[in-house]
């Protein structure tokens, strides 16, 4: 390749194949107009107040928060490798592991982001610091995940160090090095944190004593809530970096790892979804037959209601729980590519509409007995705003993969030839 | 010595690291925190001295007592008054923002002719000019007040004719008046000796006459009991609040109150429920009931259950001379728990005669309803505090607005006794603000002053030994040792209020069953309301929760 | 001195003319509502509800159910959630308070709260020019982007203090404090007053047998109680007991 | 390795001197009120020793704070003195009717209500306590806005640091807790905001 088609290969590593600097731009451009157009959208809700969006006093949350706890649950695949690889000695999964930063980086960036436009005076959410209220579960949240996400930036800091022009800044080289062996301290600390503020996130809804759709019982201080989006986000992470790492291959054309992490991390994400799906059957005949009769509400206060029915519970535990579940751990299926990739996917979809069903269903339904069953639909500016989110994580992770080692290639470099 | 980049970085780097040990990053994040919390364009609150005044709401013609505070001279807040002989200590749900009335957008400031900006004197030139070349009618919905006065002063002294325009509850009182001779502002209901009430079709628990009289009468004797002291029967075609409300509610055909009338009369002389002689109506009870749409059992029961506990008494929504004929029937005319005479004598000060010629101009004071035509192609001289809107007026005089001009409150049409009140001007009107009374008395300076009628209204009821004032405490006219105490007292907020009439001074003799006739319902919740615009936290009532209607034509 | 201020509210006298409701948003300075506003985006501290027992004809029943912060005394849902401590119940008084100044607008107390009792400004405070004069010059105008709730008219509960201590007193007399729904409604059908007392009327009629608490099985002990002598007004308490006119009024 | 160190710390310095020097100037607007007041002429010659004698309390306990001009008419009714403030008070103010636009040093934001009535008359503390020995004053000194928050310097107080600070210097929410503190009075956040 020529310099004129690759103005920026000082910058590429040695020995990495990337497109052309055109082609690389032409692919950011969509995703950059969408990141604009969503931080206009976002400017909208600062500069005027949140009656840009469609949430109101009864949907006080709405597709932000939804969204939020779902990508946060996605990107916790960045700890859970970095758990795995530091901590368990996986090293086999060390090829995904920067990968599996940016992701998670990207994810909960974007999602604080989104919160600080969420809230109605982002100028005081210092207040939670200075003010702290220790009972709630949102204070856990936000301590753990501001403290994550400074993890994260420093788990990242040495993937960028690593870039081919700043190796030659020799005090950097240096940093590198050292800061190098902190990574395994930050991976456990980043362990310990999301452990909690995963937990807590469903921890937010199980507390909800007032609506009976997503109060539960728990153990100490925790609903069990807090145990299932757990498990659940640790059981999707791997999943979602499985399709994340997959799509990367398609758009570059490149294999980047090995088939046999995949089938590893899929075996994980597919046992670890099969505890979850247990659990979370249980916990859902305890609450239908205990938790919620004893303050006076039953299922039908809960699955009357066209189109939040009870399929949806049905789906969120056999089809988009059990069946993943299978097709990732058996060897039958988990030996193709493709059953490994939709199994993925479809644990993803299961996790979305868990989150999904905690924070919408929740608010539509009625408490009181005059009460009515409401519904509610996102503003241009809640989705657009929410687009930049998507955006912002693809310009970066793309950035990242361009001039960053994500993944060893150096190694692979052989293979490339062979499967052209 | 040369000045490197790594010297700039290092050195940025350098006050980076010093700022974090200086105030500035802290005591700029508190400060902005602050600064959201005071935010320039919310507005200030008021500062200054707080007191508590008393006084009547002249917004319509019901008299209620009003607790008025105030901060910096401007009130910030309306209550009842506890006690009050007239209202009972309640407001209507509008009158609690009533304070925020005198800031509307739509509130009158200047004088309007024909749309555009015109001053007082030229009003004042085309009156006269007006007077001089023919009849002026003036129209007044709050008659026997000290401005009546003025008003009829000044027709007798100009030839002209004085028109009150009556409220829906006058109207209903209409025809007693023209039965028995007594003028409708002398007649009233004296609902809290009567047992049964059959209201055809009148709100009486959402916005009838005096609002907290009924409403409170009503919570105290009926609300929730199966079998109350107060039976409330509601003869409506739609599920109102005082039909869902109501002991009994009976769904009637729209418009067949009259048939409904004398159906039931029909029913009572036949099974000779009644004592009074009365003339049997023409109307057939199987046509009556074919028009009210009950059966004819129905009705029967209905008058049964009407005539169990008694006295009984009818009230209609407005003019029906039928159900009057009714009243007369069940014996409810001029005895306790019927239709009274609030005033054993009756002054009539203000003769209410029809126009002789058609008007050369007509005033309309600010007490009549925007909505109100004086069906005339004369020109008119409009008096309001705020613009409705579509208003043919050709003159519009800013009138003063709530609590900002003295008045005197007469008893309210419903009321079965006698009451008197002051409404002083406790807040400042803006300037070019005139009442219709000192219009004309700028056109002719020989009209009597507003203070001096009602010193003179005082001095009356001082000299009648009449009644009690209703101040801290009720004290009889008889122990109060001068006019000018009393005047003093009720400036202060309190209420004269007069001794009970005397049965049997009202009659009524009906020659026949009167005649038929269907009015059209007033549907609206703020039809009777008879200010043009709501105060803007009536959106709460309408746009805020489902529960009301928007009220048509008024904007808040 | 520790008083538990609460209400208890007659159904059957309520005719659902709304002055609780104009009385509230007069004394709490909350501003008029955008064109925009709907009954889902409106501040009202104080909203009243029209509910029909579904029935047709003579059958046919309606009630009207003030509903207001109900001023939970145990578990509040509110305050546990709030990050910051915005929201607490005070110790003696036994409001359940809300401070706009604190509030940093996450809006999970209104998700908390199983009686919509809690509103969100989605807009700036906006008044026709002027009428700024008439605000109530004892509570702030709170601004966009936070909660508010109500507080039982705590800005008079302030002025019986203060009127207390001039006069050298510890305990406040109760007529000075009086919350404006209830000095406003017209058929008195709200009393008020200290709980905690059982001389106090409020007390005495929070035990009558007619007396009941919406929700009441979550456990959150509600100071705001109500009264019918109708059995199906009584059923629309809980949500479960009252299915049968629920599913006809919804 | 040296130059490194010098440069660091000559850019650290600057910092510090910006910070603790010029910021709190720059962050305060000042205003000179409408006119000179001498607190201590009034205590010694006018023989209004106490403060209640101008400051009055209404008969709820409403609080005066600065007296309103038709108090000063007692006495200035004509101008006493030949001084420039006496002309000022007597012909700008009194004589048309004006109240003077002071600047409250201790005003504090909408959000709180405080109660003179129930500190001085029922937990008995005195002027002093609070406003310091402002009543002896004998000039009028200028009034600091904060140009970010509106509020007067008094209520942060004079020190930026807020460390070794004079007794009665600020009024923060702090100020107020700690008192409280100290005597053991305890209020819920609506017991002080409104």
């Amino acid at each position: 390749m020529s310099d004129l088609l690759l103005i920026d290969r000082r910058w590429i590593a040695r020995g990495a194949a990337r497109s052309s600097t055109l082609r690389f731009a032409l692919w950011l451009a969509p995703w950059i107009f969408l990141l604009l157009l969503g931080i206009y959208a976002a400017g909208l809700c600062l500069y005027y107040g949140l009656n840009q969006t469609n949430m109101d006093n009864r949907f006080a949350f709405g597709m932000w928060i939804f969204l939020d706890l779902a990508i946060i649950a996605m990107g916790a695949g960045a700890f859970f490798t970095g758990f795995l690889v530091y901590i368990l000695k996986q090293k086999d999964l060390k090829p995904v592991l920067n990968s599996a930063v940016v992701v998670g980086l990207t994810c909960y960036s974007g999602a604080v982001a989104v919160l600080m436009v969420d809230v109605g005076q982002p100028l005081r959410a210092w207040f939670t610091f200075w003010y702290p209220n220790t009972h709630s579960m949102l204070t856990e949240v936000t301590f753990c995940i501001s403290c994550y996400l400074l993890v994260l930036i420093l788990e990242y800091i040495p993937v960028v160090l690593r870039n081919r022009q700043l190796r030659k800044v020799p005090s950097f080289l240096v940093f590198e090095h050292q800061f190098h062996k902190l990574v395994p301290v930050l991976a456990g600390v980043g362990t310990f944190l999301s452990f909690f503020h995963q937990g807590s996130l469903g921890g937010l809804y199980g507390v909800l004593r007032g609506r009976p759709f997503a109060y539960r019982a728990g153990f100490a201080i925790w609903p069990s809530t807090f145990f299932l989006f757990l498990l659940s986000a640790i059981a999707v992470g791997p999943s979602f970096l499985m399709l994340v790492t997959a799509t990367a291959e398609k758009v570059t054309g490149r294999q980047l790892v090995q088939p046999g992490v995949y089938r590893k991390l899929g075996f994980i994400s597919g046992v670890l979804l099969a505890v979850y799906v247990a659990a979370k059957a249980v916990d859902t005949l305890v609450w239908l037959n205990i938790t919620s009769p004893s303050v006076g509400f039953g299922p039908r206060d809960f699955y009357s209601y066209w189109p939040l029915s009870s399929t949806f519970l049905f789906a969120a535990i056999v089809p988009l729980g059990l069946l993943p579940a299978i097709l990732l751990i058996a060897p039958v299926t988990a030996r193709k590519r493709g059953w490994l990739l939709c199994g993925a996917t479809l644990a993803c979809c299961g996790v979305l509409l868990n989150r999904f069903v905690f924070t919408i269903q929740t608010l539509a339904l009625p408490t009181l007995a005059f009460d009515e069953f409401l519904s509610y639909i996102p503003s241009w500016q809640e989705v657009a705003t929410f687009g930049a989110v998507i955006a912002y994580g693809v310009i970066v992770y793309s950035l990242s993969y361009r001039y960053l080692p994500l993944f060893e290639e150096g190694k692979g470099a052989g293979q490339h030839v062979s499967l052209g | 010595m040369k000045v490197s980049r790594r010297d700039l970085l290092i050195g940025s780097a350098g006050v980076t690291a010093g700022i974090i040990f200086t105030p500035v990053p802290w005591k700029l994040l508190g400060d902005v925190s602050i600064w959201t919390q005071n935010f320039s364009w919310i507005p200030q609150l008021p500062r200054g001295p707080v007191e508590v005044k008393q006084s009547a709401c002249t917004l319509c013609a019901n008299g209620c007592g009003v607790r008025v505070r105030m901060a910096a001279g401007c009130p910030v807040g309306v209550a009842g008054v506890s006690g009050h002989p007239v209202s009972k200590g309640t407001l209507c749900p509008l009158t609690f923002a009533a304070h925020q009335l005198n800031w509307h957008p739509r509130r009158l400031r200047e004088v309007r002719h024909r749309g555009r900006p015109a001053s007082w004197s030229d009003a004042q030139a085309a009156f006269a000019k007006a007077c001089g070349e023919g009849q002026v009618a003036i129209f007044d919905a709050q008659p026997e007040r000290a401005a009546s006065s003025v008003f009829a002063a000044f027709i007798q002294k100009h030839n002209g004719c004085y028109r009150p325009v009556l409220g829906p509850e006058s109207q209903a009182l209409a025809p007693y008046a023209s039965w028995s001779g007594v003028p409708v502002n002398a007649l009233g209901y004296d609902l809290e000796n009567t047992r049964t009430i059959v209201s055809f079709g009148a709100p009486l628990l959402d916005g009838w006459g005096t609002p907290g009289r009924f409403t409170r009468l009503w919570s105290d004797r009926a609300a929730g009991a199966s079998d109350p002291q107060l039976r409330l029967i509601q003869m409506e075609s739609s599920f109102s609040r005082t039909a869902a409300l109501a002991w009994r509610r009976v769904a009637v055909r729209e418009g067949s109150d009259a048939a409904l009338a004398a159906g039931v009369a029909r029913v009572l002389l036949e099974e000779g429920l009644v004592a009074a002689q009365a003339p049997m109506p023409v109307l057939p009870l199987a046509e009556a009931a074919a028009q009210t749409g009950l059966s004819v059992e129905e009705i029967r029961s209905l008058v049964r259950t009407m005539v169990e506990k008694r006295p009984v008494l009818a009230i209609a929504a407005e003019e029906s001379p039928s159900v009057a004929a009714l009243n007369v029937l069940l014996g409810a005319v001029g005895t306790p728990g019927g239709i009274v005479a609030k005033k054993n004598h009756v002054p009539a000060r203000v003769p209410a005669e029809a126009p002789k010629t058609s008007p050369r101009a007509v005033l309309i004071d600010a007490s009549v309803p925007w909505e109100f035509d004086p069906q005339t192609d004369a020109e008119i001289f409009r008096f309001a505090a705020w613009d409705g809107g579509g208003g043919k007026a050709d003159w519009l005089l800013p009138a003063p607005g709530f609590l900002e001009y003295l008045t005197d409150v007469p008893a309210p049409p419903t009321s079965g006794v006698d009451t008197y009140a002051i409404a002083v001007n406790l807040a400042a009107s803006p300037p070019e603000i005139k009442s219709a009374a000192q219009f004309l008395q700028k056109i002719d300076s020989s009209m009597p002053e507003v203070d001096q009628l009602i010193r003179a209204h005082c001095e009356e009821i001082f000299h009648s030994h009449q009644g009690a004032v209703y101040g801290e405490q009720p004290l009889p006219v008889s122990t109060i040792e001068s006019a000018q105490k009393i005047e003093e007292q009720l400036r202060k907020g309190a209420v004269w209020v007069g001794n009970p009439s005397r049965p049997g001074n009202l009659r009524c003799v009906l020659k026949d069953w009167p005649a038929e006739r269907t009015l059209p319902r007033p549907t609206n919740w703020a039809a009777a309301w008879p200010v043009p615009v709501l105060p803007p936290i009536a959106t709460k009532l309408y746009q805020e929760s489902n529960l009301r209607e928007a009220p048509a034509g008024r904007q808040a | 001195m520790s008083a538990r201020y609460g209400m208890v509210i007659d159904l059957d006298r309520c005719t659902g003319c709304g002055a609780c409701m104009v009385a509230c948003a007069a004394e709490n300075n909350v501003p008029p509502a955008p064109p925009s506003a709907t009954p889902r985006t409106g501040l009202t501290p104080m909203l009243v509800h029209k509910v029909s027992n579904g029935l047709e004809g003579s059958a046919q029943r309606e009630v009207f159910i003030p509903v207001t912060c109900m001023q939970c005394e145990r578990e509040t849902p509110c305050v546990g959630v709030c990050p910051q401590q915005a929201v607490e119940v005070d110790k003696a008084t036994g409001i359940v308070m809300q401070i706009p100044q604190r509030c940093l607008g996450c809006r999970y107390c209104m998700t908390a709260c199983p009686y919509h009792a809690r509103y969100f400004n989605w807009w700036d405070p906006k008044w026709p020019e002027g009428m700024e004069k008439t605000l109530n010059p004892g509570v702030s105008t709170r601004m966009r982007g936070v909660v508010e709730k109500c507080n039982l008219c705590h800005a008079r509960l302030h002025g019986a203090m203060e009127k207390a201590a001039a006069a050298g007193k510890k305990e406040i007399d109760p007529t000075d404090y009086v919350p404006a729904c209830v000095e406003a409604c017209p058929t008195g059908a709200i009393v008020f007053g200290n709980l905690a007392d059982r001389n106090d009327p409020a007390s005495r009629a929070a035990d009558s047998p007619d007396a009941f608490r919406l929700l009441a099985r979550l456990g959150t002990e509600p100071k705001i109680h109500y009264k019918s002598r109708q059995a199906w007004v009584r059923a629309l308490a809980e949500r479960g007991t009252s299915r049968s006119s629920e599913a006809k009024h919804v | 390795m040296r130059r490194t160190i010098l440069v660091f710390a000559f850019g650290f310095v600057v910092a510090l001197i910006a910070g603790w020097v010029a910021f709190p100037r720059a962050l305060y607007s000042r205003h000179a009120q409408p006119l000179n007041f001498f607190h201590k002429t009034h205590g010694e010659k006018s023989g209004l020793a106490s403060c209640d004698s101008c400051h009055t309390f209404g008969n709820n306990g409403e609080f005066s704070g600065i007296p309103r001009s038709e108090v000063c008419v007692g006495c200035h009714a004509d101008k006493l003195g030949s001084s420039k403030a006496e002309a000022i008070l007597v012909d700008t103010y009194i004589k048309a009717g004006q109240e003077p636009p002071w600047l409250v040093y201790s005003q504090q934001p909408a959000n709180v209500w405080f109660s003179h009535a129930v500190h001085t008359r029922r937990a008995g503390l005195n002027c002093v306590d609070c406003h310091g020995s402002y009543g002896e004053s004998d000039q009028t000194r200028l009034y600091e806005k904060n140009r970010i928050s509106g509020y007067s310097r008094d209520i942060w107080g004079h020190s930026i640091s807020r460390l070794r600070r004079a007794p009665h210097d600020g009024m923060k929410m702090n100020d107020c807790e700690s008192c409280h503190r100290r005597r053991h009075v305890e209020v819920g956040c609506l017991g002080c905001h409104q």
